[in-house]
Parts: structure tokens; C-alpha cells; sequence
């Protein structure tokens, strides 16, 4: 049972007067790793959160695989992967973050956090791009939304490049269900980066301040765990939305 | 009956299925009173019995593997017996019988309209002979409604856009309540009506009654002048696949699992002609969605129900088998027509 | 565990506590000292007073939805507010009241009192957690003043997405915010649990509230997202007709169900796991023994923390599912029944030869057994395929539903605050009304909710504002019942604050109960422990707790 | 401190994993126009996609160093997520199934 259980050792009593220690924690190690749990503890609820719309794509995509063919494909996959790639470099500049925290190089960890703040910035600028390409072809539903593109390819210029034949109209209907979740999904991951932005430029600030010694940069810590996990988040959405339904 | 009453303790029942229902719902009430009786009288016992008074310092006991494997093992062991009793009452419920009548139910808010294949229409009751095992088809033309009969121990939920599938056979004649459980906004409460259960006599006098065109004969109408005959004219050469003798047969597709062209798969095919494609043909059929109200989708499939297999030679594979009744939950029909078992 | 205390005085009938001079109550008498605090006690007791508030409301509108009930006709009001009401009801008494209710007051006083450390992990995430639900409140009473909700609890689509004109957005997302201050709840405690245990609290040694809280928030933390989003997929589908929902454009109904259960399901075992906590506590303490099966209470809560989850499908048996799904849903049913069994089994063989007292928290943790039995059996009823095609959406579901959430889950919270006034207060309240109130509300209950089983049984649909006369002598006498119930639970609110000022003074342990929560005074100080405390013995060591003479019998 | 940070990854193994990471997104965008049978397509897209998130999780997130909680917690999430999208889905596959005799046996 002595799982995690925790002793009171002679080193943890020299840190009793640590700045950071909150008075309810016995010493920063427990406070650290409480921290760092409860965070994990929020990813796990995010899982939950994105998964009730991973299970909604799940089954309409087995139920309108022809619509979310058609639909999927008006995607830029280009786009898509360029953004992929974005993040996963801005993933990369977080986890330097931390390890410049850890070893306590406050220039380093200002560095890299704007990077990381950068790199957000360009995803969300090209996902702002596929969002204004997705309105100008009809395709937010409840605002603008027409099957047009999909019933009559020949009338729309700059799409039907991949050469789709038409979609009858009972098939084409469906595919607000695909824009409808596709937005859901990018929406609320856009959401989470937008508020990891946020939280970022605090970040920053606290950082070039000089709050983080290498003892004690838990924020910076647990923000990288969500900053990854928002890519994770990502790194599903990219195949479900953009690859795995180019081909009926 | 419906009577006046302003009490009553047991329903009544009027239905071949009410008997093996009561039965299971007296033996789960013997259970539940067993074990609440013998918690309440064990925890009372005790509490009197070793009431601080009388029995001032607590036995430490802190526990027996052998008493918890027998109190789990038994109520698992019951648990097993209902769910299997369970099982069985809810395939019989929801699995009709190939000789079933049909009828046809349209919730809407907040009325019901039955649909008799002879096109008799009613409101907010049902009339049924006893003594023949009925089948309803259900279906919302909005939000999810659910028809409950308590006297025949039967309830479904009616689904905007599927149809679902429960079936009774009377045994009593007389009146019985016909609800709306599911709720479906303002007037709910007031979506109800009552069965008419009579004799087969009585039956076949009232259907006369009210005999106008069938359903089969409206919906022959619609198919001429929804154009469907243009394409569906039953000669090889035709756009559209020969629909004589379809329904209950096996249809291949284009891609995908084949499935039996039930009620639910020719609605389908009307309404979303596209989703799957016959084998050997074009999607070229239209959609009627919007044009079709729920009343003409019934007819059209009863119609097409009526076709029967003269010169069907089509790329449809026909399988003359009986096929087993497909359990989508019972939406969907699960019956052969009555004329392929007749030899 | 009591042996690191002060010895507890076996004394002279004459002794008499002093109120502690400093205390949680004492730091501070601002508002701003409230509002802003992240002490855990006094975010319980912000919690304590909004969910009283909220059992009154929803208590309210259950009393006028009685009222209609009266008369078979729908005499008293339109049927639009008549479906207002038990929405209003339903959602208010779900998620502002006995969701938080047990967690949220009694969970945020004693968790980190219970491992023996100073706060919970997060303390301002716990404030916030308040904040948001009272936040959320307000969106719930705003859509209420504006002109309510008419969907139900359960938000049908497309009824709620393409149907209703009624504030369905407001009341999404009111319980939508409510679910991130659950959320946020449960995280601390699987937190502090896991990571600020005193020395010497080993898993076996935690107290069995904790282990259900703890089940709890596995659940909290878990399944509330999914009622998040699938509340948010709701709006979108309203404003925006994402078709997900709606089968005009092709969506599924069912998949709204389904992903609704998902939540809620496990969501009747937030409500109920709590109250196992608590009675787990009570029935040891007044029968001054150690739990009969330790080890099989505390894992048969994880256990049914597991199951929860594979079970939702059972509130849509007769939806039409596919059999196979139902025969699988409706068998785990039968599983998840299981551990509330083994629970029930070894709280009864606690009492055994156990030296009983029969004090108020003792009455309500033996009147929970006795209803919870009756509640989860009629559950096992509708677990059964065929049974549940007669019985669902009739009064036999309010009824079950109500024997587990009134009669178990209430009367276990009202049981819990007895038992715990006098440290959350440091007074003890009377017996003689208490115990009144007790027998007050077995008995009202079961007048109330019984008849509606035999409704059910009948065939009367729930949710009617009208109904067919037969059905009028068992409306009646459920109103009457209503009506007893009503005044079992204005008591404790009258004498409960009433004895804030005039109780006797309880001391550190009036009742000689085992926890560490007890060895501090009453009400505790602000970080709770002087210092923090080393734990020695096993849990629940009765036999070497003195009982103290003085307390209320 | 806790003893697991200095096990945590150095920059190197960063840019390596990171190397990987932005390999994986090209190919598996290049595989995405190859027309492969059945659901070849999905099923390759996503073991790729398990593959970079396994990455992440376990060197950026620092998974593979941390302790069997979090791991477990990681786990769990998955599980429950797997769960909901199992069971969610029996529904609609078996559906359309047809009933094996046994289900009608019963029915009179
Ligand atoms: C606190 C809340 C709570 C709790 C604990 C439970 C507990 C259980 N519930 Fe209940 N339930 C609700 C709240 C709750 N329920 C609500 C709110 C609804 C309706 C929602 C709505 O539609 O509005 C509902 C609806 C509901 C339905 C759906 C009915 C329908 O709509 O068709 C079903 C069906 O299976 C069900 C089953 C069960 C079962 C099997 C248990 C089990 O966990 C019970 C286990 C307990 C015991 C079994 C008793 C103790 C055991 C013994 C004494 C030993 C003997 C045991 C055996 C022989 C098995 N419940
Ligand atoms: C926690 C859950 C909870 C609680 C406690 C209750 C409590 C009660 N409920 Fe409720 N009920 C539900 C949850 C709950 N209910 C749910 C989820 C539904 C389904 C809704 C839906 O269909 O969508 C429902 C539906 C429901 C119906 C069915 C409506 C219908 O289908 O048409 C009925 C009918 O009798 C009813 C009655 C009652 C009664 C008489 C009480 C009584 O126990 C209430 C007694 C309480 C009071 C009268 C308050 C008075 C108290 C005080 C004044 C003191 C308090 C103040 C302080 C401490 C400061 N409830
Ligand atoms: C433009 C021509 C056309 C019209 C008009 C048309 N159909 Fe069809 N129908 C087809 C074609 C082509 C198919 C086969 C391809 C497919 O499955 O979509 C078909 C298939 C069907 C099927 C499934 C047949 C099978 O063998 O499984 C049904 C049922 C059906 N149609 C009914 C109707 C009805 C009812 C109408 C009128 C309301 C109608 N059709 C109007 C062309 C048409
Ligand atoms: Cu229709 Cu209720
Ligand atoms: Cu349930």
C-alpha cells in the first residue's frame, strides 16, 4: 500500500521556508506532484470532452461515408498538413521551454515560449484562411450553408479539382453533418489554443519576471502538458477530417 | 375495461402477451419484497436486539469471505434467472409473428393516426379484432413520441424518420387506454386515446364502415402521379429495378452488405434513394424527401408491398427461402408477406 | 487513529466544552472573508447554504407539481407550466441539489480533514468551483424568470434542438458550467486523495467516505465532459443546425440519447455513492464497530464506479436498439447491482451485535438501508428487458428514481449533516425535534412515493399534467404524502439554525467516533491540524474509542 | 526534487522525437492519396496517428519517466474513451443485423 505515501525526510524540512511552497503542502516535491497529477487529471476529462464528439464523427462517418467522402475532400490537405506540422513544432519549442526551466535559464525559457506563442499564432492564421475558404464556398452550416458545391460541382470555380461527379441530392445533404462537426471539432481545438495563447503570454511574463527557478517551474510544467495535449487533440483531428475519407 | 373507477390496483389485461408479463412482474415483486423485507426486518432485529442498553459493548467481528461469497454468489445468481426470463419476454414482445396484420401508427404533436390497410383512418383510437396477432408500424412525423398500451403490457417509441415495430394479439373485447409515454412537449398529456378491441364479426363490420380506397390503392395512385411508374415500369429495360415481388426478398448492392427490403429499407429507398445502389443500376432516382408526407410513405410501401412477384426476373437476388426476421430492435419489418408461405 | 488526540475526558457529567476560541468561523467575519476564502470548510459552507437553497426551490416546484396532481384534471395549470415545472424540478433537484449536495458540502469539509492534511490540493480551484455553479445557478434562475424550460431533465431532441421555444439554450448551459464546477470538485479529491495523505493513512486505513468520494469523482471527472459537450452539441444543433441531432437533417435522436446516458448514468451513481459514504461512517460509529467487510465495502465503490459506465443504455430499451446492444446493456445492469448489494449486506452484519444507538444520523443511515434496498431492487425490475417494456415512462420510474435519490441519497445527506453539525458547527443540535423530523420523513416518503409504483404498474405515463380518473386515490394520498414530507424537511432548517446559536456545545468528539476528523476541535481551525498528524492504528477502531457519556443520549 | 526530473528527456531526444513527428505527418498526408482497399486508408491513417500521439504523450509529456499513476491516469482516459465509442457503436453495427434463430424461438 505504500504507494505513494510520503515520509518526512531531513531535505524536505530545509525547503519549509521556500517562497513558493503553499502552506497546505508539506514540501514542494508533494506540491509539484500534486500539481502535475491534477493536471493529468484535467487531460483526462478533456479526453472525455473531445471523445463525445470523436464518437458523433465516428458514427455518421459509417452512416454518410459517401457524404463525408465528398465533404472531407473539399479540405485543403495541404493546408492541413502544414498546420500539422506547425504544431508539432510548437509542441517542440514547449518541451524545450520546460527543459530550459528545469535548467533554469530564464532567458531560454522566454525564447522558447514566444516561439511557442508564434507558432499558435500561425496555426490559427491558416486555420482562419480554411474557415474563410470553408464561407466562401457555402459550407458553415446555420450561417451560410448550401450543398450547391456538391450537387452541382461543374458551377463552383476553384473547387471539384479533384474531379468528384456530382452528389444527388438526398447523399449531399449530409454533408452538413461533416461541416457541422468539422467545426465543432477544429472550433473547440481552436478554443483551447486560443486560451493556451492567453495563458502563454502570462507565461511569458512571469517568466522574463524570473518566477521560475529550476526548483520551482511547476506553471511552466503543466502547461506543457496541455499545450501537447491540445496537439495530441490535433493530431487525430488531422487524419479523421482531412485523410481518411478521400477515397470511397 | 376502462371504467370509472378512481381506484385501482391492478391493470387490466387484454392481450396474449399480459399473462407471461404478470408473471415476471409478480416474481420480481416477490424478490424485491423479499430482500427489502429482509434488510428491514434484519436491520430492525438487530437495532432492537443489540440496542446499546441491553448490549453495551460491541462484538469486533471484521468480516467473513465465506458470508460475502454466498451473498454475492446469490443475488448474482438471480440476477442471472431475470435476465434471462428478462430476455426472453422482450424477443417475444418486439419479435411479430409472420402471420401479424399490419397497421400502420403516425405520431404527430399530439395526436395518433392509425392507418388500416383497407385505408381506414382513425384518430386517437385504434380499432383491432381480437384473437389475430397485429403489427404495428411507427413512426414520428416530429419528436419522439411512444404508443403505450397497458392492457396489452406493449409500448414503442415512434422515431422521426424509422420506423420501429411492436406487435399484440387481443384477447379481451371492450375499451383501453392508448398513451403517449414519451414526453413531447405542450399537450403531452392529452396525446392519448383508446384501443376498441372486438370480435371478428364486428371487426369486418366496422372495417366496412369506413372503407374508402387501401392503402395499397392510394398508394398506387402516388406512383403514377409521383412518376415513380416512369421509371419502375417492371420491364428489364427500365431505369429503376422491377418492383414486383421485392419486399421480403434479398437486395445486393453496389457496395456494401446486402439486407431484406423491409418496411424500413423501401422507406429508405424513397427518401434516400442514393444511400445505397441497387446492383446493376445508376443512381438516378430523386429523392421525395419533402414531398412525401409519412401517410403517402405508408402507402407507397403498402402498395409496393401488394406487388406481387409475376415477372420479377431482375438483377434483385431472390432468395425464396423464409428469412429469419431481422432485430434492428424490431424497427424494422420482419416478416415475410403472408403470400410467400402460402404454397 | 485516536491515539494521536487529546485523550477524550470519560468524565464527570458536569463537564461542559468550551467553544474553541479560534476557529474556521472565526478568521475573518467579512463578507469579503467569505467570498474570497479558499479554506475548504468555508467553501463547504458557501456550498451548504446555495444547495439549500436550490432543495428549496426544486422542493417548491415538486409541491406544486403535487398540487396539479390532485385532480385528474389539469385544473391548476396550463399544461406549458405544468411541463415547466418538473423540468424546473428535474434539473434543479438533479444538478444544483444532489449532485453537489453530499461532495460538495459534506466531501469539501471532511476530505482533507479525513486524510489528515491542512486543504484540499487546489483550494482556489475549489472556490472557483463554487463560483461556477453558482454562476450556472444563476443562468438556471435566469432562464427560469425569463419564462423556463420545457424539456425535461433528459433535454429529448429534436423536441429540445427544433421543437420547444422555451430558454433550452440558457438551461444547457447553465448545467453545462455546473458540470465544470463538478468537474473541478472531483479533481481535488482524486488529488488530495491520491497525494496528501497523512503519514501513516494508508489506502486500507481511509475512511469508507473516502473511498466513495473517491469513487465519485472517477465518475465526476469522467462522465461529466460528456453531458458538457453533448449539452453544447444541443445548442449548436439550435442555433446552428449542425445536423448532428436532428433527423430532419439526417442526425440521429438516438445518438443524443445515448451520449446523454453516457453521463447520466454513471451521473445516479454521483448521487448515490456519497450517501453509501456517509452511512458507511454512521452505522459504524452508533454501532461502535468496526465495518463488517471493510475491504468489500471500500472496493465494491470503485466497482460500481466501473460499471456505471457500461450501462446507460438501459433508459432506452423499448428506443428501438439493436437486441443485441440491449441484451448486453441490460445483463451489466444486472452486475452494477451487485456491489450495492455486497454493500447493503455488510452494513447489515455491522449492526450485528453491535452496541446500537439510536441517534438521529442512526435513524436516517437505517431508514436509507431499508429505501435504498426497496429503490435499487425496483431498479433491478426495470434492468429486466421485458419488465422494462411495461414500466418505463410511467410513474414506476419516478418512483424508483425517487426511492434511490429521496430516500437514499437525502436521507443519507440529511443523516451526514447531523452527524457532522457538530464539527462543522462545534454545536450539537436537539435530538428530540431531530429524530421527529426523522420518523417524519420515512414515513412521509414512503406515503408519497409508494402509491406512485402501483401508478406505474397501472400504466400512468409520467410527465402528465392530466390523467384518467382511475388513477386519482393513489395521486391523492402521494400529494398527502408530499405534504408530510414537506414539513419533515422544514424542521431541520428551523432547528438546525436555531441550534447555530442556542445548540450544546459538542466538543472535539461527541459522538466517540473514529476519524481523524475528529481528533481536531470543533469547528476546526483554518489549516485544520496544528500539526500534521501521524496515523497509527486501523481505521474505524472502535473497540478502543471511548464512547464519551455526555453526548446527546 | 523529485527524483524522476532528472530522468526527463534532454533536447536531443526532443529533436529527434520531433524529427519523427514531422516525418510520420508527411508520410501519412503522401499515403492519403493512394486509393487503398476497404478501410486500409482510415485504419493506416490512424495507426499513424496513435503512433506521433504516443510520441508525444511519452517523451514531450514525459510519460514514459512518470510515475504509474500517470500512467494510469492515461490509460484510464483511453479506456473510458474506448468504452464509450465500443459500446456506442455495438448499437449501430448490430443493428441491421439479422436475429439468429435463438431470438425467435421464444416468440409464439
Ligand atoms: C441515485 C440514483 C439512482 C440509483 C442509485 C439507481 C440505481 C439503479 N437503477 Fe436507476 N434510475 C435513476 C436513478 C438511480 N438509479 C433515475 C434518476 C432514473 C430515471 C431517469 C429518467 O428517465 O428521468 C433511473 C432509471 C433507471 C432505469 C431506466 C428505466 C427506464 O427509463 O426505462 C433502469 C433500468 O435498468 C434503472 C436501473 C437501476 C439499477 C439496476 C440500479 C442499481 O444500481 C441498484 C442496485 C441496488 C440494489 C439491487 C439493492 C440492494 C441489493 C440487495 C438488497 C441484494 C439483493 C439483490 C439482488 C437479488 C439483485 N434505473
Ligand atoms: C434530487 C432529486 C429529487 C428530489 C429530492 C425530488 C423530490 C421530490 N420530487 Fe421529484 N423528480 C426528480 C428528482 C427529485 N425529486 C427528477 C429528476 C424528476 C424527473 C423530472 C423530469 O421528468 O424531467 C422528478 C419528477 C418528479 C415528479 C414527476 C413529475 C412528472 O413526471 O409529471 C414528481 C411527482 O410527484 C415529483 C415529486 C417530488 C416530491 C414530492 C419531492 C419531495 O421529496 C420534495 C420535498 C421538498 C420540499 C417540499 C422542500 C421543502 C423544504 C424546505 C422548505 C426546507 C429546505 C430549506 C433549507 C434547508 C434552508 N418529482
Ligand atoms: C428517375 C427514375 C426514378 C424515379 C422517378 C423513381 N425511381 Fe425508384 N429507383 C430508380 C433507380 C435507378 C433505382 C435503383 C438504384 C437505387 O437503388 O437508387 C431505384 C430504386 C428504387 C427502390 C429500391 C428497389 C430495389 O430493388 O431494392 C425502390 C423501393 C424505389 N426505387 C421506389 C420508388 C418510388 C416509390 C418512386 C416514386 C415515388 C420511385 N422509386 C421513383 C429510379 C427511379
Ligand atoms: Cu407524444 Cu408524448
Ligand atoms: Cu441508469
Amino acid at each position: 500500500m505504500p504507494m505513494d505515501s510520503h515520509t518526512m525526510t531531513v531535505d524536505h524540512m530545509q525547503e519549509a521556508g521556500h517562497p513558493a511552497l503553499k502552506p497546505y503542502f508539506d514540501d514542494l516535491a508533494q506540491q509539484r506532484d500534486a500539481s502535475t497529477f491534477g493536471m493529468w487529471v484535467f487531460l483526462l476529462t478533456e479526453i472525455m470532452f473531445f471523445g463525445g464528439m470523436f464518437c458523433a464523427y465516428l458514427i455518421f462517418r459509417n452512416l454518410y461515408h459517401d457524404a463525408f467522402v465528398a465533404a472531407s475532400n473539399t479540405l485543403d490537405v495541404v493546408l492541413g498538413t502544414i498546420n500539422t506540422a506547425v504544431l508539432i513544432c510548437s509542441s517542440l519549442t514547449m518541451a524545450m521551454a520546460v527543459w530550459s526551466a528545469h535548467m533554469g535559464r530564464r532567458l531560454m525559457i522566454v525564447v522558447f515560449l514566444i516561439a511557442t506563442v508564434l507558432l499558435g499564432l500561425v496555426f490559427l492564421s491558416i486555420k482562419g484562411v480554411e474557415y474563410k475558404e470553408k464561407w466562401d464556398s457555402h459550407h458553415v452550416p446555420g450561417l451560410n450553408f448550401s450543398t450547391d458545391a456538391f450537387t452541382h460541382p461543374e458551377k463552383s470555380q476553384g473547387e471539384g479539382e479533384l474531379g468528384h461527379p456530382a452528389l444527388p441530392s438526398d447523399v449531399a445533404q449530409h454533408t452538413v453533418i461533416y461541416f457541422g462537426l468539422y467545426f465543432c471539432l477544429t472550433g473547440m481545438h481552436a478554443l483551447h489554443m486560443i486560451i493556451g495563447i492567453g495563458i502563454l503570454c502570462f507565461l511569458i511574463r512571469f517568466a522574463w519576471d524570473g518566477h521560475y527557478t529550476a526548483d520551482h517551474y511547476t506553471m511552466i510544467e503543466n502547461f506543457g502538458l496541455y499545450w501537447h495535449f491540445v496537439d495530441i487533440i490535433w493530431i487525430f483531428l488531422f487524419p479523421l477530417l482531412y485523410l481518411i475519407s478521400r477515397h470511397r | 375495461m376502462q371504467s370509472a373507477d378512481t381506484f385501482k390496483l391492478f391493470p387490466d389485461s387484454a392481450s396474449t402477451i399480459s399473462g407471461y408479463v404478470d408473471v415476471h412482474f409478480m416474481f420480481l415483486c416477490a424478490i424485491t419484497a423479499f430482500f427489502s423485507l429482509l434488510v428491514a426486518c434484519l436491520v430492525v432485529y438487530f437495532g432492537i436486539k443489540f440496542r446499546a442498553e441491553v448490549h453495551p459493548v460491541a462484538k469486533q467481528i471484521h468480516g467473513s469471505i465465506p458470508l460475502e461469497i454466498t451473498w454475492t454468489a446469490i443475488p448474482m445468481a438471480i440476477s442471472v434467472l431475470i435476465f434471462a426470463w428478462g430476455a426472453i419476454l422482450y424477443m417475444r414482445i418486439y419479435t411479430p409473428p409472420t402471420n401479424a396484420m399490419d397497421i400502420y401508427v403516425v405520431g404527430k404533436q399530439w395526436m395518433w393516426k392509425a392507418e388500416h390497410p383497407g385505408g381506414q383512418r382513425e384518430i386517437n383510437t385504434l380499432h383491432v379484432p381480437i384473437g389475430r396477432p397485429v403489427r404495428l408500424t411507427l413512426v414520428s412525423q416530429d419528436v419522439m413520441h411512444s404508443f403505450s398500451i397497458p392492457a396489452f403490457r406493449i409500448k414503442r417509441e415512434a422515431l422521426p424518420g424509422r420506423y420501429t415495430t411492436v406487435w399484440f394479439e387481443a384477447t379481451e373485447t371492450g375499451m383501453f387506454h392508448l398513451y403517449c409515454s414519451q414526453y413531447c412537449g405542450t399537450n403531452h398529456a392529452s396525446m392519448l386515446g383508446r384501443v376498441v378491441t372486438m370480435s371478428p364479426d364486428e371487426y369486418q363490420k366496422w372495417l366496412a364502415t369506413d372503407a374508402g380506397d387501401s392503402l395499397a390503392a392510394g398508394g398506387e395512385k402516388l406512383f403514377q402521379s409521383m412518376g415513380c411508374n416512369s421509371c419502375h415500369r417492371g420491364d428489364s429495360g427500365a431505369r429503376g429495378p422491377n418492383l414486383a415481388g421485392l419486399y421480403g426478398t434479398m437486395v445486393n448492392f453496389n457496395s456494401g452488405p446486402s439486407v431484406i427490403a423491409d418496411d424500413a429499407y423501401l422507406r429508405e429507398s424513397i427518401l434516400q434513394p442514393n444511400a445505397k445502389i441497387v446492383n446493376g443500376f445508376q443512381p438516378l432516382m430523386p429523392t421525395f424527401q419533402g414531398q412525401l408526407s409519412e401517410e403517402n410513405l405508408i402507402q407507397l410501401i403498402e402498395y409496393i408491398k401488394s406487388l406481387k412477384d409475376t415477372a420479377h426476373q431482375t438483377q434483385t437476388i431472390h432468395n425464396q427461402q423464409q428469412f429469419p426476421p431481422v432485430l434492428q430492435g424490431g424497427n424494422s419489418a420482419s416478416q415475410l408477406p403472408e403470400t410467400k408461405k402460402k404454397p | 487513529m485516536s491515539s494521536i488526540t487529546q485523550p477524550l475526558p470519560q468524565q464527570e457529567k458536569a463537564f461542559r466544552w468550551k467553544m474553541p476560541e479560534e476557529s474556521y468561523l472565526t478568521d475573518g467575519y467579512s463578507l469579503k472573508s467569505w467570498l474570497l476564502t479558499t479554506d475548504h470548510k468555508r467553501i463547504a459552507m458557501l456550498y451548504l447554504i446555495s444547495i439549500s437553497f436550490a432543495f428549496l426551490i426544486g422542493g417548491i416546484f415538486a409541491m406544486l407539481i403535487r398540487l396539479e396532481l390532485l385532480t385528474p384534471a389539469g385544473d391548476l395549470f396550463e399544461s406549458d407550466t405544468y411541463n415547466q415545472l418538473f423540468s424546473a424540478h428535474g434539473i434543479i433537484m438533479v444538478f444544483f441539489f444532489l449532485v453537489p449536495s453530499i461532495p460538495a458540502t459534506m466531501g469539501n469539509f471532511l476530505v482533507p480533514l479525513m486524510v489528515g492534511a491542512r486543504d484540499l490540493a487546489f483550494p482556489k480551484i475549489n472556490l472557483l468551483s463554487w463560483y461556477l455553479y453558482v454562476f450556472g445557478f444563476a443562468f438556471m434562475i435566469t432562464a427560469l424568470v425569463l419564462g423556463g424550460v420545457d424539456t425535461g431533465w433528459t433535454f429529448t431532441v429534436p423536441l429540445s434542438t427544433s421543437y420547444v421555444n422555451t430558454h433550452v439554450i440558457l438551461a444547457a448551459m447553465a448545467i453545462f458550467i455546473a458540470g465544470f464546477s463538478s468537474i473541478f470538485t472531483g479533481l481535488n479529491f482524486i488529488v488530495t486523495i491520491h497525494r496528501m495523505r497523512a503519514p501513516g493513512m494508508t489506502w486500507t486505513r481511509l475512511p469508507l467516505f473516502l473511498w466513495s468520494n473517491y469513487a465519485t469523482a472517477l465518475i465526476m471527472v469522467l462522465g461529466t465532459p460528456v453531458v458538457a459537450i453533448t449539452l453544447l452539441l444541443v445548442i449548436l444543433e439550435r442555433t446552428f443546425h449542425i445536423g448532428v441531432f436532428d433527423p430532419a437533417y439526417g442526425g440521429d435522436p438516438l445518438l443524443f440519447q445515448h451520449m446523454f446516458w453516457f453521463y447520466s448514468h454513471p451521473a445516479v451513481y454521483i448521487m448515490i455513492l456519497p450517501g453509501m459514504g456517509v452511512v458507511s461512517e454512521i452505522i459504524p460509529c452508533f454501532s461502535r464497530k468496526r465495518p463488517f467487510g471493510y475491504t468489500m465495502i471500500a472496493y465494491s465503490s470503485l466497482m460500481i464506479a466501473m460499471f456505471s459506465f457500461l450501462v446507460w443504455e438501459h433508459h432506452m430499451f423499448i428506443m428501438g436498439v439493436s437486441t443485441y446492444s440491449a441484451l448486453i446493456f441490460s445483463f451489466v445492469s444486472f452486475l452494477v447491482a451487485i456491489p450495492s448489494a455486497i454493500k447493503v449486506w455488510n452494513w447489515t452484519a455491522t449492526m450485528y451485535k453491535g452496541s446500537i444507538h439510536w441517534d438521529t444520523p442512526m435513524i436516517y443511515a437505517i431508514g436509507f438501508i431499508g429505501l435504498f434496498t426497496i429503490g435499487g431492487m425496483t431498479g433491478v425490475m426495470l434492468a429486466s428487458l421485458g419488465m422494462d417494456i411495461s414500466l418505463t415512462e410511467t410513474y414506476f420510474i419516478v418512483a424508483h428514481f425517487h426511492y434511490v435519490m429521496v430516500g437514499g441519497m437525502l436521507l443519507a445527506y440529511l443523516g451526514g449533516l447531523h452527524f457532522w453539525w457538530p464539527k462543522m458547527t462545534g454545536r450539537m443540535y436537539p435530538e428530540a425535534p431531530a429524530k421527529l423530523s426523522a420518523i417524519l420523513t420515512f414515513v412521509g416518503f414512503n406515503l408519497t412515493f409508494f402509491p406512485q409504483f402501483v401508478l406505474g404498474w397501472l400504466g400512468m405515463p409520467r410527465r402528465y399534467h392530466s390523467y384518467p380518473p382511475e388513477f386519482q386515490v393513489l395521486n391523492v394520498l402521494s400529494t398527502a404524502g408530499a405534504s408530510v414530507l414537506a414539513v419533515s424537511f422544514i424542521l431541520p432548517a428551523v432547528y438546525l439554525l436555531w441550534s447555530l446559536k442556542y445548540g450544546a456545545i459538542a466538543g472535539p468528539n461527541p459522538w466517540g467516533a473514529a476519524g481523524l476528523e475528529w481528533t481536531v476541535q470543533s469547528p476546526p481551525l483554518t489549516h485544520d491540524f496544528v500539526e500534521t498528524p501521524v496515523v497509527t492504528t486501523e481505521a474505524y477502531d472502535y473497540e478502543n474509542i471511548p464512547e464519551p457519556a455526555y453526548a446527546s443520549r | 526534487m523529485a527524483a524522476h526530473v532528472h530522468h526527463a528527456p534532454n533536447p536531443k531526444t526532443y529533436l529527434l522525437v520531433w524529427l519523427f513527428l514531422i516525418i510520420m505527418t508527411g508520410v501519412t498526408a503522401a499515403v492519403a492519396y493512394i486509393d487503398m482497399p476497404g478501410p486500409l486508408n482510415a485504419i493506416v491513417a490512424l495507426v499513424i496517428a496513435v503512433i506521433k500521439a504516443l510520441a508525444v504523450a511519452l517523451i514531450f509529456m514525459h510519460l514514459w519517466v512518470s510515475s504509474r499513476l500517470t500512467k494510469l491516469t492515461a490509460i484510464a482516459g483511453m479506456f473510458f474513451l474506448g468504452i464509450m465509442l465500443t459500446l456506442v457503436s455495438i448499437d449501430y453495427i448490430s443493428r441491421s443485423w439479422i436475429a439468429p434463430s435463438i431470438f425467435t424461438y421464444f416468440r409464439h
